[in-house]
């Protein structure tokens, strides 16, 4: 299940609703990003007062579906869920929920990396902090492709 | 065609979208882009690091020698940093 | 933190707790382990109605709290918990809960694991499934001791 | 000496804890688990398979060949499966 919203989210209740009357499952993997309060700019780090994340609506629905199918299709999940924020946030802030549950714990996780790794490269939203330097474009990190890369493989969706 | 322009890209351009005509010597992104290019300067300054920013095509993700056809959703954008 | 206990809990209102008023964490990963509804009994699935949790109090305590210390020491950790809960069990139940905030998501997936995969191997719990063949003494899986084995290293507590 | 039984080790010794003066002659938990072999029929159920299960020697994991002595808390389990 996929859910693009302004809205916050409740990480127990989206897990009990995610694994409700499935009896099969041996555990759930979460990751839930949160804002932070301080960014690097120029390389150094700078207080970050709030972040606004803006994203594609429709392509944003399309890959994250495209996304889960292929974590469904690379893992034996009996659920698995992708929640993503867009609007105005501060710091403490949830910002995103990705949950998968399986029989088995090492296929949760792994498939709960991948989709934060694919999160991270492919999903098309980008952040806005808001610091004492104004407004700054949050850049891409090299430790997030390199992150992203070790699940590359020819079946994998998208570019 | 539809093109809708993202993050940083957006602001420079100073739109969020807009509705064009396709000229009929553009046949892919590479060239819709060097005919974009040509329409002011907030789209050169969108599009001076063409190394670095990624194009859509109704909603997947193409390289530049892509080509587009009236009626297609093009967008631009920055590297994304969603999650 | 750790907790042992026989009561329920909400994995929710633990992750704000353990997040609450620390803007540095980017992300929090967790697990929670359920009660699964069958069983490998001498090698045939059976259908499991309930599950008894047995645990050694006071060495139970110890060791969660030196794996936590562990973890701590090996990743940048803002905040840690485990919940282990004992007792009578059923199917759906929540058994465990392990979380890990940092301000690197990957150093929280590691944490996580980590924690989990000790856990299986080394935490003095004891499972006792209700099948139609009786109670059945849940045994030690080969994967969960190579799952174990690649954080083995000099520094590692306890054997 | 308290000693704990935890698991089917519990149920086959009927007991999940006791307390017993060490034995002169038992310097080790080699040595205790083969003294306690001796007292009975349920003993010798629980530790049939040595080689799997496990001891602890106040609350850590002990090698076989750790000493024992008067006051500590010693247990013996089957391989655990918490988590």
């Amino acid at each position: 299940m996929i859910r693009v919203q302004e809205d916050d989210f409740d990480i127990g209740v989206e897990i009990a609703a995610l694994t409700a009357e499935k009896t099969t499952i041996g555990g759930v993997a979460t990751f839930t990003g949160l804002v932070r309060d301080m960014a690097p700019v120029d390389g150094a780090d700078q207080p970050v007062s709030a972040m606004t994340l803006e994203h594609y609506p429709g392509m944003t629905e399309k890959k994250l579906g495209e996304i889960e199918a292929e974590a469904n299709r690379r893992w034996p999940l009996d659920a698995s869920l992708i929640i993503h924020r867009y609007g105005r946030l501060e710091p403490g802030d949830q910002i995103v929920l990705v949950a998968c549950a399986s029989a088995h714990r090492q296929a949760a996780f792994d498939a709960c990396q991948f989709l934060m790794d694919w999160l991270k490269t492919d999903a098309p939203f980008w952040k806005l902090e808001d610091t004492d330097a104004g407004g700054v474009w949050v850049e891409t990190r090299a430790t997030d492709d390199a992150a992203a890369a070790r699940w590359k493989r020819e079946s994998e969706p998208g570019e | 065609m539809k093109i809708l322009y993202f993050a940083w890209m957006r602001q420079r351009i100073g739109l969020s979208s807009e509705t064009v005509e396709l000229p009929a010597d553009v046949a892919t992104v590479d060239g819709l882009i060097d005919w974009l290019i040509g329409r002011g300067e907030g789209y050169g300054a969108a599009f001076e690091k063409r190394d670095v920013i990624r194009a859509a095509v109704n909603q997947d993700y193409v390289p530049f020698d892509h080509p587009v056809a009236d009626g297609d959703e093009i967008a631009f954008f920055p590297p994304v940093t969603g999650g």
